[in-house]
């Protein structure tokens, strides 16, 4: 019976209409977002910067291309952005003077760690850059804590060179803040300017691809956690505001802690992950052994999300009322 | 004006410009018509006619089983050519009367209203005549009214919500209803007020049907009992909780109904029909929908008896345009896409949308990454992506513990989804496994 | 009854075995392992004291020991001097060398260590962290200490540290320092 | 199956069916941790085959004459004597790898291959095919420990069993030979075993 009428129509589920959002729109606002801080990095660090973005790049694509080949999975989700996005990032987090060879190490790391072996886009655990760069950080410790000035400073001795978080910690002495907005410090390639990353994670709040609970979250409780310290102990503890503009801590809470697939799925588990970072990033630059700790941060309240999820589900409309 | 809203939602195009100003116009019966005896929600009806039996217009053909059930009429005059299973909008084969139209339009002759004044009726006879005449929830839930109209007595009702919002993008049935039957709206309203015992009527209508919310308020004159409550335009502001939040602000209990929270909800489309039943005494046998869509030629909107084919309507609005991509029973939201145009108009058929194959979104489906989208959107405060995660995996459990049957299926979700994942498909899937577990467990 | 006496009985006997054993093979295996001990803290004498032949215990607490270094004519030529002490990760044995007037220090060796590897664990590396130990004036504190212009600015009281392992460094000047007063303090005294 | 075949089987499971490692995932404390460098994986190696293999001895000896109830103890004291003279004897023989073991050795004790080995086969069989099996597992987990210990020391120093491999050009993985190499490593070759087990099982 049904034989008499061949369907000349497509069948699917509802709804039938879509709005004009996809994974890969998405992905490539990220990373042209993103050629802000790389534009900065690039003035900074000249042909060093160039040189770590585009094998970070090159290889953090071969590797998901050869993952997926060999996972059998469609290869042309080599070009989704996400593979794109984890190399700008890798880079971003490296010191402008290390080898090449450790960045393609890193990429590679990042994908095939980071993201291929837990099933590949949103089923890793960890940011897969910042998977790449604590290899990296635990591999070569050396390499990985040396700095390089930017090419626009004038610096006689270019060996031991500080970042501006380890200038304080080590020998207290601060960075002007004039230099941290606009970029002119040392520091890893995407530690630079102040200034155009909250412009990209601006624009990214405004098209509401981030959530905008994670970076105000994250930079609210570092100054309230360190401002807390700061008057307690101002000779001791540095101010908050260069807390804020010093190190990683403005890259990862708006382009790193807010990777989606890594970051908690409910409102309230968002705040509590931020106010985690936060806190974590105060305990690591003031108590820790190391100057930086946005990375250790973020992948340590990255593997509290599950859990996050688990515990904060939102109340369902009606929820809780009497029938 | 004090627009009112429920949180979150989204904001798809609303395209209503194509058939809005088209007034409603008679379609004449077609040659056959197909009654399908399950159209409603609850037990199917069970047919009172035999092959070759001559019925008449208004005829009971198909009687209700059980409370929650309704009666199903012949629409037209002529001979039962056959009942046999004929495929539906919904989907399933279903067991259908065939009448032969001969044109003839003759009234059956016990079709006269109780009472000449639809006024003079008291709760029970509303009750009855809205139940002998089959009516059902025309906004397309299709559920028996007769129902909704005896909520228990520990729950008073306070208050009746005729839903004008149609926030269903490409509909203008309500809005033409609206416009075109002021005063038996009004006059329904009234009625189904008195008969669920309320004091207060709202009348919810979206702002993008600004000449509506005029009309009413001009009409009203500022009763108190009766007001126009502007709704924000915003998909799905139509969904009876999201109404019941946005003008009353109370919240119906998960799981619960309507009048749990005091509050009778009911389509215009569905006064209308209630007001038309006791004045005329015609059992519910024709409803009015529209034909939109790029893919049809002259959009319109009509009213047509139950059991007219599909096909018939969309030539009459003068056919496809171009290759047809997608047949749906109702809005692009929430509507059920069909896989033929022979299939007949069923009591709860809003509109019939033709969209071209160009118009289809043409998307990769991507793994879920996290973005939340679904999350920011869904108007039951769900989190959608967790939920078909649950239920692809088969723990329905757990997924009913994020929420799984409290889903409404509005289809914010899949729609604003960058991952194109059909996530309102897997809630379906997830409630009827949930449903299949718990039947067995019950064993 | 019967059957949990033979249970008792069993373990009983299992342990006695056991326990001879052991015993028989403590016995056996004693004397090496404690040569092993010796030769290992001698061998460390002789290497942060030149030309040490003969040695002799001064002191000989659980985490600080003074050996006097004699040569073959049974002249003093130094004390090694043996202390534990807290470094990054866990403790730190040094064994060092100084000459008999408390001036100089001849020679550092670290004996045990649990620092990082390829970061801390480099205070045993000669090249990069030990070198700078030798001779070292220690009338004094040892200073440690990071010269902009490299090793060549070195005082002859600082050492450099290792770069990206400051801390391992700096556990091994103030364990240094500590064992220097102490063992001016018990020289003094005799 | 026959009995020659039954005692091939009993040797050879260990090796790669039922590695105590790579499959059973036993013994995780001394794999993660003396497996740094092929020397002290060696040494690990030759103690544990040393106690497996006397434990199951004696074991599948006196098995009938240990009442149940009190097994687990007696098999503990029968593992925990040869443990300690196997650390006995390398503090005085080898008291280089004895330091660089450090608490490993005396931990063998607690090992769960060996306490499992006992309960699960030398208990129950006779003296030649616990002794195979005790062979066959204790030389399994020196298969994978040995696998473990040449991926890490190799990335992480650039030399295997000290001799150099890698030429100076290399730059040595500080992670490899430290605790988060070990987890790295071991998810890699458990990852990688499992995956040509499936592999092999399919074809």
């Amino acid at each position: 019976m049904k034989k008499q009428y061949a369907s000349e129509f497509v069948l699917s589920s509802s709804p039938h209409i879509r709005n004009k959002e996809s994974v890969p729109k998405i992905m490539y606002w990220v990373v042209g977002t993103l050629m802000l801080p790389v534009a900065a990095s690039i003035y900074f660090f000249r042909m060093n910067a160039i040189r770590i973005l585009l094998i970070s790049i090159i290889f953090s694509l071969l590797t998901e291309f050869v993952f997926l080949l060999a996972r059998k999975k469609d290869t042309s989700a080599v070009f989704d952005g996400s593979a794109l996005i984890t190399g700008i990032l890798l880079a971003l987090t490296l010191p402008p003077g290390l080898k090449s060879s450790y960045v393609a190490i890193g990429a590679f790391v990042a994908i095939a760690l980071g993201k291929q072996v837990f099933g590949g886009l949103g089923y890793n655990i960890f940011n897969p850059a910042l998977v790449g760069r604590a290899f990296l950080q635990a591999a070569f410790p050396v390499a990985m804590t040396t700095w390089v000035p930017p090419v626009v400073q004038k610096v006689v001795d270019a060996k031991t060179f500080a970042t501006p978080l380890g200038g304080f910690k080590f020998s207290h002495v601060l960075a002007p803040y004039k230099d941290l907005l606009i970029g002119n410090t040392g520091g890893s390639l995407g530690e630079t300017s102040a200034i155009l990353i909250i412009i990209g994670g601006l624009v990214l709040l405004f098209k509401k691809y981030i959530d905008w609970r994670i970076p105000v979250g994250i930079l609210t409780s570092v100054f309230v956690f360190e401002g807390a310290l700061w008057l307690a102990n101002s000779e001791k503890f540095a101010n908050p505001l260069y807390f804020l503009f010093a190190g990683g801590l403005l890259l990862g809470a708006f382009f790193m802690a807010t990777d989606m697939v890594t970051s908690p799925l409910t409102p309230k588990g968002s705040w509590i992950y931020a106010i985690g970072i936060g806190f974590l990033v105060v305990l690591i630059r003031v108590f820790g052994g190391l100057p930086e700790g946005v990375m250790y941060s973020i992948l340590i309240m990255n593997s509290f999300v599950p859990l996050l999820n688990r515990y904060t589900r939102p109340k369902i409309l009606g929820e809780g009322g009497k029938k | 004006m004090n627009k009112k809203t429920f949180p979150k939602g989204v904001h798809p195009p609303d395209k209503k410009e194509l058939s809005k100003e088209f007034k409603i116009e008679v379609f004449p019966a077609g040659k056959t018509v197909v009654i399908p005896l399950h159209q409603h929600t609850g037990a199917p009806a069970e047919p009172l006619v035999k092959k070759k039996d001559r019925v008449l217009k208004g005829q009971k053909i198909g009687e209700a089983k059980g409370f929650i059930s309704a009666n199903i009429h012949s629409p037209v005059s002529g001979t039962v050519k056959s009942i046999e299973p004929h495929v539906t909008p919904l989907g399933k084969n279903v067991l259908s009367v065939i009448i032969e139209n001969d044109g003839e339009d003759e009234l059956f002759p016990e079709i006269k209203p109780l009472k000449n004044d639809p006024h003079s009726y008291s709760p029970e006879e509303v009750r009855n005549a809205v139940r002998e005449a089959g009516i059902v929830g025309l906004g397309g839930a299709a559920f028996p009214t007769s129902v909704k109209l005896s909520p228990p007595k520990e729950y008073p009702v306070d208050t009746v919500i005729l839903n004008g919002a149609e926030c269903e993008p490409y509909l203008t049935t309500d809005y033409r209803l609206m416009l075109e039957r002021v005063d038996e709206i009004i006059e329904g309203a009234e009625i189904l007020k008195e008969t669920v015992g309320a004091s207060k009527i709202y009348l919810g209508v979206e702002d993008n049907k600004p000449d509506v919310i005029e009309l009413y308020e001009q009409k009203l004159n500022g009763r108190a009992d009766f007001e126009v409550a502007p709704l924000k335009t915003k998909y799905p502001q139509g969904g009876e909780k999201m109404l019941i939040k946005a003008i009353l602000g109370r919240e119906v209990p998960t799981g619960g109904l309507p009048f749990h929270v005091g509050v009778l909800v009911q389509n215009v489309g569905t006064t209308y029909a209630v007001y038309e039943t006791l004045k005329t005494g015609m059992p519910l046998i024709e409803r009015v929908l529209t034909i939109t869509g790029e893919g049809v030629k002259e959009p319109k909107n009509l009213q047509v008896r139950i059991g007219t084919m599909f096909k018939d309507i969309i030539e009459f609005a003068g056919g496809y345009v171009g290759k047809p991509g997608k047949l749906i029973m109702g809005g692009p939201m929430m509507g059920i896409s069909q896989w033929t145009d022979i299939v007949p108009v069923l009591k709860a058929t809003s509109g019939i949308l033709v969209l071209p194959e160009e118009e289809l979104p043409k998307k990769k489906e991507y793994n879920c990454i996290g973005c939340n989208s679904c999350t920011e959107h869904c108007p039951m405060n769900l989190v959608p992506t967790r939920i078909v995660t649950l239920a692809k995996n088969e723990r329905f459990e757990d997924a009913k513990d994020w929420g799984l049957m409290d889903c409404i299926e509005c289809g914010t979700c899949s729609y604003v989804c960058p991952a194109n994942i059909p996530l309102v498909h897997w809630i379906r899937f997830g409630k009827s496994g949930y449903i299949k577990l718990k039947k067995k467990s019950e064993k | 009854m019967k059957s949990r006496f033979y249970m008792i009985f069993v373990l009983t006997l299992v342990a006695v075995i056991s326990s001879g054993l052991l015993a028989y093979f403590a016995v056996y295996t004693q004397p090496y392992i404690e040569k092993n001990k010796k030769a290992e803290i001698e061998k460390a004498i002789k290497e942060v004291v030149p030309g040490t032949i003969e040695s002799k215990v001064l002191k000989d607490e659980n985490k600080f020991k003074i050996f006097a270094g004699y040569d073959k004519d049974g002249k003093l030529l130094g004390y090694a001097v043996y202390t534990v002490g807290t470094g990054f990760q866990d403790l730190i044995t040094i064994m060092f060398g100084v000459d008999k007037h408390l001036e100089k220090m001849y020679r550092l060796e670290v004996l045990e260590q649990k620092e990082t590897p390829g970061l801390g664990a480099k205070i045993t590396d000669e090249n990069i962290f030990l070198k700078f130990w030798k001779n070292k004036n220690i009338r004094g504190e040892i200073i440690l200490a990071k010269p902009p212009k490299g090793e060549s600015e070195l005082k002859d009281n600082e050492v450099n540290a290792i770069s990206g392992a400051t801390i391992s460094s700096r556990s091994v000047v103030t364990i240094v320092n500590k064992a220097l007063k102490r063992v001016k303090e018990e020289v003094k005294n005799g | 199956m026959d009995e020659n075949k039954s005692y091939l089987y009993d040797f050879i499971k260990g090796l790669w069916k039922e590695n105590p490692v790579l499959v059973q995932l036993l013994g995780m404390c001394p794999t993660l941790a003396v497996t740094n460098a092929v020397e002290n994986a060696i040494a690990m190696s030759v103690a544990v085959v040393f106690v497996l293999t006397a434990s199951a001895i004696i074991i599948s000896l006196i098995r009938k004459l240990i009442p149940a109830q009190v097994r687990i103890a007696s098999y503990i004291v029968v593992i925990a004597t040869f443990v300690t003279m196997a650390d006995r004897y390398l503090a005085a023989f080898y008291p280089a790898q004895s330091k660089a073991l450090g608490p490993f050795i005396p931990l063998i004790v607690v090992n769960c291959i060996i306490l499992g080995r006992m309960e699960a086969f030398a208990s129950k069989n006779g003296v030649f095919r616990s002794i195979l099996d005790a062979l066959g597992m204790s030389f399994g987990f020196a298969i994978a420990l040995l696998l473990m210990s040449s991926f890490r020391e190799i990335l992480g120093n650039g030399t295997w069993l000290n001799m150099r491999v890698l030429g100076s050009w290399w730059d040595n993985w500080m992670v490899m030979i430290l605790p988060p190499g070990a987890f790295l490593t071991l998810g890699t070759i458990v990852g990688v075993s499992r995956f040509i087990q499936t592999k092999l099982k399919k074809a």
